[in-house]
């Protein structure tokens, strides 16, 4: 289990975090919702040990396999599609595997056919479908996803938020999903938390113990949910 | 694309004949002690040929060229990077790097003379010119590493030698070529330098012998060959510049 | 033209070396041979380049410079003469080894400053005209300042040094000895003077002030006279003007041959030198011995 | 932060005291004349300073340095960022910077002489020397200038002196530096070898005084002040650099 | 009008746009949807002469002043929040003006607190929105936008849809805008254009004539183009 316990950090001469406390369980996909520019990204920083916290701590994360998808893309402009990936996975997977596990995960984002590709020459919504490939493919029990599908059309985007769910139930980790898409929110995660406003803190949570595959969004329960959760965001204005 | 090519090439061959012709001109202001003429430096040049010289000179010129400049990358790539990467290591080396770049040969030559030897002054004279260039463009270059990548890479958990290869190395290429242009000039210019003032044979030896004769058209001849060494140097520099930077075309 | 009935110009500049030779101008700018009518500079010139570049900007009327150098300016189409020959002797050669004859030296590196220049050649003419071929010895360059120093540390035993380098060395590691002088050793085989330095003056000098030409020309003989008679009453100059030790100074004027002769006088011995240099390598005199016009008439 | 500031200054006064032990050691096994100790050395220095040598020497030699790297920064500057900008101007310009970069001063001495007279051909010979540096790291900074921030410029039909100072030059700026910190310290080296060979007045025309009279611990003094004009201009840099790119800090 | 006709054009070896027409009415804005990677973005760049097209050609463009909100956000670095707006617009406004309207644009953004900020400090949602501010700031008779509202939370991407439909309302100018949130488009456009996958061509085209001020996503005609649209999209999987 991780717990993030009463964090607090200042960026830019202004505090960012204020007090936030919350747990993931093994195996829990925990989405973050709330305003722009609330702490969500540094939230993830922090569990990726890129930041610090000021105050406050953040526990179980020793000996936890982590893997990332940043907010922007992160690709190494100077390696083709598929070296950007064999760039994080060589020291986890040996080569034959790694070049099908690479394949697999390219001609399932759609990319199959851009393997020689500079990622300059992607489009946006190709860039972002590639740094998911990494985040996924990277081996982890922790991964974290900022904005994952934003740039792709709402067909993928569902699609995609299947996918996740398919890999999820295979893999068993926890997964960390910041979102502004009330609806993936909604059909993938566990724990729901609504950030607040600067100075942020958890203003609301909200769990849904539906199996993904029965998460239909005309659902009853889900839509009782959505409106809940739609009034606590709007709050924030 | 083809256009383009032919118009660049004309304006090359233009560039060069308005040089010529410049030379031309100013040769016919003075004697040829004092400016030797195209045809004349050329004569000269040929003699030197026939003579056997040019070659003997020359060969011992790039060699001890080559060798002091891979010696100054070989030393220069690894001290940039570090000071590049560490404040502290940059503070300790700093002013090392200043003096090699202040302090003049003439006051290096006599230890260089008994450290070395005679025949090897050029080849520390070149490394000793080329190495603060070299690890002041790696240090700017390192400095200006994209911080966001390198969080990708030790999120990643990427070993430090590929990051240190495939994160920093391509972001530092381009500081390190203007570090390599500058540097193979210097290179050139820095032996013949030296071997003017210590070496037997070399160009620098030639040009000091020949300058003591009041030799100018072998002077510009030995000069002429500089400048060629140096062309083909550079030249072959832009192309391996292109290959390592062919991503770039994507953009 | 009215320019050529004014007797003297208003500055005369004479340019040299900053060497123990030079001293006789500082005596004679003391002198003031034309008392406050005509003011001379003497300029202290680093590099060849900027002897010649004076020579070719009319910016010196008078430069010092060694005989071959001159005689190369002069068939390169400068328009200069030579107007005398100062220096003599001035090379010597130097060891810490035990060597009496050029015999001794079979075997030995030579350090020699300046390839390609008077010293390495009259060195290698010497070496010939005593039975040593080039490749029994083994003759290593560098700058004369450079050499000097090794010898001085040890670092070199054998060496051809100028003044003032050699009174330097000998004063600074006594193991070292004077082996040969090099006018010496010219006059044994030669049968002639070795001149070493000499003054060039101008021609469009020579044409338009002749009486000035004149009498510079007695007053640096007069100058060059009392400075070897009494080296000590110029030695404070030279310490001030060169920056160099006065006992260093006095010391080299002691071993040096520094005597007036004028350029008619001294062409015999002139002659015979460039021609001895001609042989051995003929771009170190301007390809050919110069005619009767590169020695100042009387 | 107060620790390694602290930190780092002890280490660079370590740094500092082996190199001075360093010298003192090797000194030991040198007679003067060939290496003087740091203490004749400082001496030296004392003695020059006394004299009133030194500030008329080195006042020249600055005065000229200075004048001469800014020449060169002020053809530099335009002539890189036209070069980078334009394959066509670099293809025709190239090979006359290489030039530059390959002759040995010794080639451009007499000319230099004749036309710039003596006095300014140590800037002459500042200029030549670090014009090729300027240049070729602009070069490379222009052609490492990214491409969508341009696109983005000019769509906003961002007027062509605009895009330049406030586009292409902060990404230049890293490049730029790189070359004001070799050319700073080769300009020090540079005015001191070309007072050496034609100055009456400058460091470099002491140190040549200095070395046919075989003094030298006053070659070395020399050598040391120009060590230090070299830490000083490089400090000087360092915080200008430090205050351009405070914007780096936010990453 | 400005008129597409007949745009060809390959990139990377690929056929992207394959004979694409369509145009744009004075005061109209067109929505661009389509598959992730099918050549919105290219249609955009052509628009804005960042690109040519190979074969066909584009009218209606000679003294159209173009304003483009770009996928990224491409703020320079160096220049802090403000001035990065006042870099763009100072050529366009005199000074007291030009600091006044910058301010506005600030804080309708809800970055007012941030005029000094460098980009690197702000968050993803931040640097989108002063990108925007930006775009609407700077005088323009068309303005381009790529995927305008990503990064951003859901009430804030209805509040800036509002705020574009009431912009619109001042200005009269024309808006072509690239999303993938079919909700925006029914909310904002008057002509939507589906794009087919690579090699792409207009596949479907909706037209909205409902003023802004009545649409309401439950509305029944909205509802109805909703479902004929989500078909559109759907088929090109
Ligand atoms: N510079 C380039 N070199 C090669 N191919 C390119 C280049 N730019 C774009 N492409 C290709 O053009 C196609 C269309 O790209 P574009 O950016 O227009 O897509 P898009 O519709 O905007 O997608 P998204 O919604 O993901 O942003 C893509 O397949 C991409 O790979
Ligand atoms: N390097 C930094 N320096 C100063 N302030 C920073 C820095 N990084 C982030 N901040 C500030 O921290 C706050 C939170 O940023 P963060 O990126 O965590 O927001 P977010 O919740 O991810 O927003 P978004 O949804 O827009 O991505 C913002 O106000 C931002 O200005
Ligand atoms: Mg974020
Ligand atoms: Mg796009």
């Amino acid at each position: 289990m991780i717990k993030l316990e009463g964090i607090k950090k200042r960026l830019g001469g202004m505090q960012v975090l204020e007090d936030l406390s919350f747990t993931v369980q093994p195996g829990e996909i925990v989405c973050l919702l709330g305003p722009s520019g609330c702490g969500k990204t540094t939230t993830l920083r922090m569990l990726a040990g890129l930041d610090e916290p000021d105050e406050g701590h953040i526990q179980g994360l020793d000996d936890i396999k982590i893997s990332y998808a940043f907010q922007e893309s992160r690709l190494l402009p100077w390696k083709s599609v598929e070296d950007n990936l064999h760039f994080v996975l060589k020291s986890q997977i040996e080569l034959p595997e790694r070049q099908a596990l690479i394949e697999r995960y390219l001609d399932l984002m759609g990319l199959g056919a851009y393997k020689k590709f500079y990622p300059e020459a992607l489009s946006g919504g190709m860039k972002q479908r590639l740094s998911l490939c990494r985040a996924f493919a990277f081996p982890h029990q922790l991964l974290l996803m900022d904005e994952p599908f934003k740039s792709l059309d709402a067909p993928l985007r569902l699609s995609l938020v299947r996918e996740v769910a398919r890999m999820w139930e295979f893999s068993g980790s926890s997964i960390i999903f910041v979102t502004h898409d009330v609806a993936e929110a909604l059909l993938l995660g566990h724990k729901l938390l609504v950030y607040s406003k600067r100075p942020t803190l958890v203003k609301a949570e909200f769990g849904i113990d539906i199996p993904h595959k029965d998460r239909e969004l005309g659902d009853e329960r889900l839509a009782h949910i959505y409106g809940q959760l739609m009034t606590a965001l709007q709050k924030e204005y | 694309m083809i256009n383009s090519t032919w118009l660049s090439k004309g304006l090359s061959l233009l560039s060069l004949i308005f040089f010529l012709g410049l030379w031309q001109v100013i040769s016919g202001f003075y004697k040829p002690v004092i400016v030797p003429s195209p045809m004349e430096t050329v004569q000269a040049l040929g003699n030197l040929m026939a003579g056997g010289k040019l070659w003997e000179h020359a060969g011992n010129s790039i060699g001890r060229g080559l060798i002091g400049f891979s010696i100054a990358l070989l030393i220069g790539t690894p001290v940039g990077l570090l000071m590049g990467l560490s404040k502290l290591i940059r503070q300790m080396f700093q002013p090392y790097v200043v003096t090699l770049q202040v302090v003049p040969v003439i006051s290096w030559l006599l230890l260089a003379m008994i450290w070395f030897g005679f025949e090897r002054v050029p080849i520390f004279v070149v490394v000793i010119s080329t190495l603060p260039l070299v690890i002041i463009n790696l240090v700017q270059g390192v400095q200006n590493v994209n911080p966001r990548l390198t969080e990708m890479a030790k999120t990643f958990k990427v070993e430090r030698r590929a990051l240190i290869v495939e994160v920093y190395f391509p972001q530092v290429l381009p500081y390190l070529f203007a570090a390599m242009s500058a540097g193979l000039g210097t290179t050139w210019k820095a032996v013949a330098m030296a071997e003017f003032l210590s070496a037997q044979r070399g160009i620098g030896a030639g040009m000091a012998t020949a300058r003591i004769n009041l030799e100018t058209p072998e002077v510009f001849a030995w000069t002429l060959l500089l400048v060629l060494m140096g062309l083909i140097t550079d030249r072959a520099l832009y192309i391996v510049n292109r290959r390592l930077t062919r991503w770039r075309n994507a953009v | 033209e009215p320019a050529a009935e004014v007797p003297y110009p208003e500055k005369i500049v004479i340019q040299a070396p900053p060497a123990p030779p030079t001293a006789p101008l500082l005596k004679m700018l003391e002198n003031k041979p034309f008392g406050d009518k005509v003011a001379i500079e003497l300029i202290l010139y680093k590099s060849v380049e900027e002897a010649t570049a004076r020579i070719v900007n009319g910016e010196a009327d008078f430069t010092v410079l060694p005989v071959n150098t001159a005689s190369k300016l002069f068939s390169k189409d400068m328009d200069i003469s030579l107007a005398n020959v100062s220096t003599w002797g001035i090379l010597y050669l130097l060891s810490s080894d035990n060597i009496s004859s050029w015999q001794d030296l079979k075997g030995k590196e030579i350090h020699v400053g300046a390839q390609g220049a008077s010293p390495d050649i009259i060195t290698q003419y010497l070496l010939g005209k005593n039975e040593v071929s080039s490749n029994e010895v083994i003759l290593k360059y560098a700058g004369s300042p450079e050499i000097a120093q090794m010898l001085i540390q040890g670092l070199a035993s054998t060496a051809v040094l100028p003044e003032p380098l050699v009174t330097n060395v000998l004063s600074k590691n006594p193991n070292v000895k004077q082996v040969f002088d090099f006018e010496q050793e010219w006059q044994r085989v030669e049968d002639s003077s070795l001149p070493q330095a000499g003054m060039v003056v101008q021609n469009k000098f020579v044409e338009k002030y002749p009486e000035a030409l004149d009498i510079i020309q007695k007053s640096y003989q007069q100058a060059t006279e009392q400075t070897t008679a009494d080296p000590s009453s110029v030695a404070s100059l030279v310490q001030e003007k060169f920056d160099m030790p006065a006992k260093v100074f006095e010391n080299s004027m002691a071993r040096i041959d520094v005597r007036f002769v004028n350029a008619q006088d001294a062409k015999a011995d002139v002659d015979n030198y460039l021609s001895k240099l001609l042989q051995f390598s003929p771009e170190m005199v301007g390809g050919k011995v110069p005619d009767d016009k590169f020695y100042l008439a009387k």
